[in-house]
């Protein structure tokens, strides 16, 4: 394949060539162990401290409200796991939603099936949680609730600030998985009085392998890795330097280009929005058309599926998704798309396109145009639509979206 | 993740299309699983004379259904009703774990057909079932 | 400092050349996340499927009994609290040791808290397990015996066979700690009934922040960390590929290495040693004489402090450390240490010196060299050394240990 | 980890030693908590004339007997008595949390050699008590 169009920022970036340079030389030349008491160590010490400077001073925190983990997976389980446990004595009663992240989701099974009770809010046909439906849900045994800042498959963004004002008033602890809006849309964790927030590092141009969760102080959170006195004694584990170091230069890079950027995104995302929607019949935006990630398409195309989809996409050189990266290899459809109604028929039918930095519109436009021709063979080949065409079936967004589509 | 065969099959697959008057024609699975197969046969004197298909799938369900077709073009019901998923899966040069059970639809397909023409006939086809709802996800490899 | 003598290899070591070039690519270049569907990301599945063969190989086990973790102590908080809640129904009872490192001892500890019973085995005063104490301290509820391979601090290699041999014959699941052992010393899984294993990436010239779980086939053990459904759901977040494809080739590059390495290392641990012994008075080799990692030494001086020591080293270029790296900036004296029985006088007063690839005899030489110097020099600034002089007490070396100093 | 004064007194400690014909000698802390201080005084009309140490410790205990003494040299006994930890730590520039308790230590070593010369001369020193077996080991900063 010589041609490759990357249009799955979501699943994870490259690291920039800035971030990589500024690693480098902690795999070979500064390995020291910050533990250690020699000088030699002490400057990854100080670097590690820089690093989460960076983080805090991104979201309004103090740098001890920060501590680095494996990655976005680690931190939502060690918020979830640590409050819920450490908690149990105030109640055990979980709330969060039916489109969280698995790391999210499973979590809060795992808890579920472990005496806790869980909650899962519905959310609307845009993907949002209706606020009364928190307030009606919160009870006196509610410790803790954990709802995502932005969906990593349909981009809608929750409303937070509303959300972490309810918690405030009913004394809940309030978490959010920020994986993907950390870096793409301004955050203040006292504004928006949030708790604990996860955030990871490769999915904003950062090294892989490392993440981070912001505790507020006053929490107690209990260890989910318990060993050396590394964290502030919160997270054993020798002390990942370089990634550490790589993952403070990304969030260094994109902050001060956060505004900028977001507005580039948001026009070539919803210039392709409007391409596809143009150029192919029987098409349906998922997610929020406003409250969304400046970066996420989700495209349902009826009458196909989307493995298929991608793979032909894939043979034109493009790299996108069809549902989130972490749940291909199962075959059940996204449970997010599921949540907000959408049928299995087409839900099995959409496609994640996610940009980024190196993303422009020509390469939108190819891929618009690809997905004419394919799109149309994919059909020509499926049962559905030649029922479709004789008439023996409705069209599902015809009928129940109201969305025209030409053919 | 599949083989060439596979992904030449998906890519330009055999036998892909409708047909006129087919003599027999099956439809099965069904959307929830993802996965949707429709075989179209001509029969004349017990030997499968023409063979279509049009699936609704994945890369694998694709494939299999273009293979199975294949595999039966030529063949007497008799042999058609041989044709089983681990036919198809060799052709193939095999199937990633998690798609086995698009081959074990594409053996379905072909006896809702042959079904479908039995009926359509009124003939008895020895050894043919009736095709039935079947889901034919995997479980879990293992449940921790 | 210009001179930078690195003695502190236990703690971490330095990725290797040829380690990060293999890395380097996949965090620009190949950074695709292996879970999508596309060509480009199949690449780095295949990548981390070439490290887990390496390892699964270099310990004799199949490659899908080796699961990818952010490190050692991961893998055994994993381990251990795996097994812990997964065979509850069978029995409460964990045994382990008092040498153990805190990755293992706290998570211990943590279950001990949480209604589990543990037993922390006595060892030697050569820092080993004593096999009938071992046999005694099992019983009807005992799930799990986890036993380092060989320790941290001390250097002191477990009898492993034997502890596994006697764990399968009562039915008991064994987990082993290898992070020190693995790649310096030869580990066959199934010649030793090891059921888990633990090991780290950074402690053998690969990346930090990477590591791995070996888990016997037919062992049910549940996730720590819930998320997606990579490491065949058994460990979820996107995987570290960069640090896997590193991971991988330190492995690969150290195991045709290790039987002359360990040779080389073992005579230069010895010579070291023995030159300490020879030019510095009341001293004591901590840990097992002949069954210890050739990289290891552990020494006690006595009449001294061992931060003052390190300090003191640095200042001359040497990276030393006192106890082990995780616990230092704690006042306590190392748990090894007093778990081989040594007073607290002499234990603060230890050092540990472990040695790699770039370690010469002449390095070795310089360090002993400056020790004649700083111990003196510290001795002379010692009220209890004024003390030993002005005959008020006896040394410790001397009277507990036989071992002759000379002045 | 450590302040530039931190190190220059450990380096190169003032008034390290012993001291013949002390009038008064403290010896404080434990080996179980790994600092031990002794301090020397000599003591001519209620002016503190010379003052030594010897320390079994680390970094931190090292420097702040060193910088005890220089405090404490040329003071009388009242002045000496105002040596807190707090003016040791200052004129260090600092200590890290964990090495708090070293300057603890030099207060009080200063004040058991005081408690000393009181004792062997048969003077009281109004505010000084006798010197008692203290852990100063702070508490872990929070307990999860
Ligand atoms: C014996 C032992 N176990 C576990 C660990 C923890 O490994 P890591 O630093 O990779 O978490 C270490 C090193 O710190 C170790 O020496
Ligand atoms: C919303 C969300 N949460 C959590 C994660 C997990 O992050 P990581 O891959 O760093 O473990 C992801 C990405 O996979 C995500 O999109």
């Amino acid at each position: 394949m010589d041609k490759k169009i990357y249009l799955d920022y979501a699943a994870t970036t490259p690291a920039r060539q800035g971030v990589i340079d500024e690693m480098l030389p902690y795999f070979g030349e500064y390995y020291g162990n910050p533990s250690s008491i020699y000088e030699f160590a002490q400057h990854n010490k100080e670097a590690i401290d820089k690093s989460r400077d960076i983080i805090a001073e991104a979201i309004k925190a103090k740098a001890q409200e920060v501590f680095f983990v494996s990655g976005g997976t680690e931190a939502d389980n060690w918020a979830i796991r640590g409050i819920a446990e450490n908690y149990k004595s105030k109640g055990n009663h979980i709330i969060t939603t039916k489109t969280e992240h698995h790391a999210v989701i499973h979590t809060c099974d795992f808890l579920k099936k472990n005496g806790y009770e869980v909650t899962y809010l519905e959310v609307d046909a845009d993907g949002l949680v209706n606020i009364d439906d928190l307030k009606a849900a919160i009870k006196e045994t509610t410790i803790l609730v954990t709802i995502m800042y932005a969906n990593n498959e349909i981009g809608t963004i929750q409303p937070i600030k509303e959300i972490g004002k309810i918690c405030k008033e009913n004394g809940v602890i309030f978490h959010t998985d920020a994986v993907q809006a950390f870096t793409h849309i301004p955050i203040d964790v006292n504004e928006m009085n949030i708790d604990l927030m996860s955030m990871s590092s490769h999915k904003i141009y950062g090294p892989k392998g490392i993440g981070a969760l912001y505790v507020r102080k006053g929490i107690r959170l209990r260890a989910l890795i318990h060993g050396g006195a590394q964290e502030r004694n919160r997270r054993g584990g020798t002390e990942n330097v370089p990634a550490i170091v790589g993952f403070g230069k990304a969030v260094e890079i994109a902050l001060p280009e956060l505004t900028e950027e977001s507005k580039r995104l948001e026009k070539l995302r919803d210039y392709f929005i409007e391409l596809v929607h143009e150029k192919v019949p029987y098409v349906k935006l998922n997610g929020h058309k406003t409250k969304r990630l400046p970066n996420n398409v989700n495209i349902s195309f009826e009458f196909i599926e989307g493995e298929s989809l991608l793979i032909m996409l894939d043979m034109k050189g493009v790299c996108a998704s069809s549902g989130s990266a972490c749940t291909s290899g199962s075959l059940d459809p996204s449970h997010v798309l599921l949540a907000i109604g959408l049928p299995h028929e087409i839900a099995h039918g959409s496609l994640r396109v996610t940009i980024g930095i190196s993303t422009t519109k020509e390469e939108l436009e190819y891929v618009a145009d690809s997905l004419v021709t394919i799109v149309a063979r994919l059909r020509e080949m499926s049962p559905v639509y030649e029922d479709y065409i004789n008439k023996e079936i409705e069209s599902i967004i015809e009928t129940k979206y109201n969305l025209e589509g030409v053919i | 993740m599949y083989t060439k065969k596979v992904m030449d099959h998906f890519t330009n697959p055999r036998n892909m299309g409708d047909m006129d008057n087919a003599d027999g024609v099956g439809t099965v699975g069904n959307a929830k699983c993802g996965d949707i197969m429709r075989i179209y046969l001509k029969v004349e004197n017990g030997i499968i004379e023409d063979c279509k298909f049009k699936t609704f799938g994945c890369g694998a369900a694709v494939a299999t259904s273009s293979m199975a077709t294949e595999l039966v073009l030529g063949k007497t019901i008799e042999e058609a009703l041989h044709v089983t998923n681990k036919a198809v899966m060799e052709a193939l040069d095999g199937l990633p774990k998690a798609k086995v059970h698009c081959s074990l639809l594409a053996e379905e397909a072909i006896q809702a057909a042959l079904w479908d023409y039995a009926q359509k006939h009124d003939i008895t086809i020895e050894g043919l079932e009736p095709p039935k709802e079947t889901d034919h996800h995997e479980e879990e490899e293992e449940d921790f």
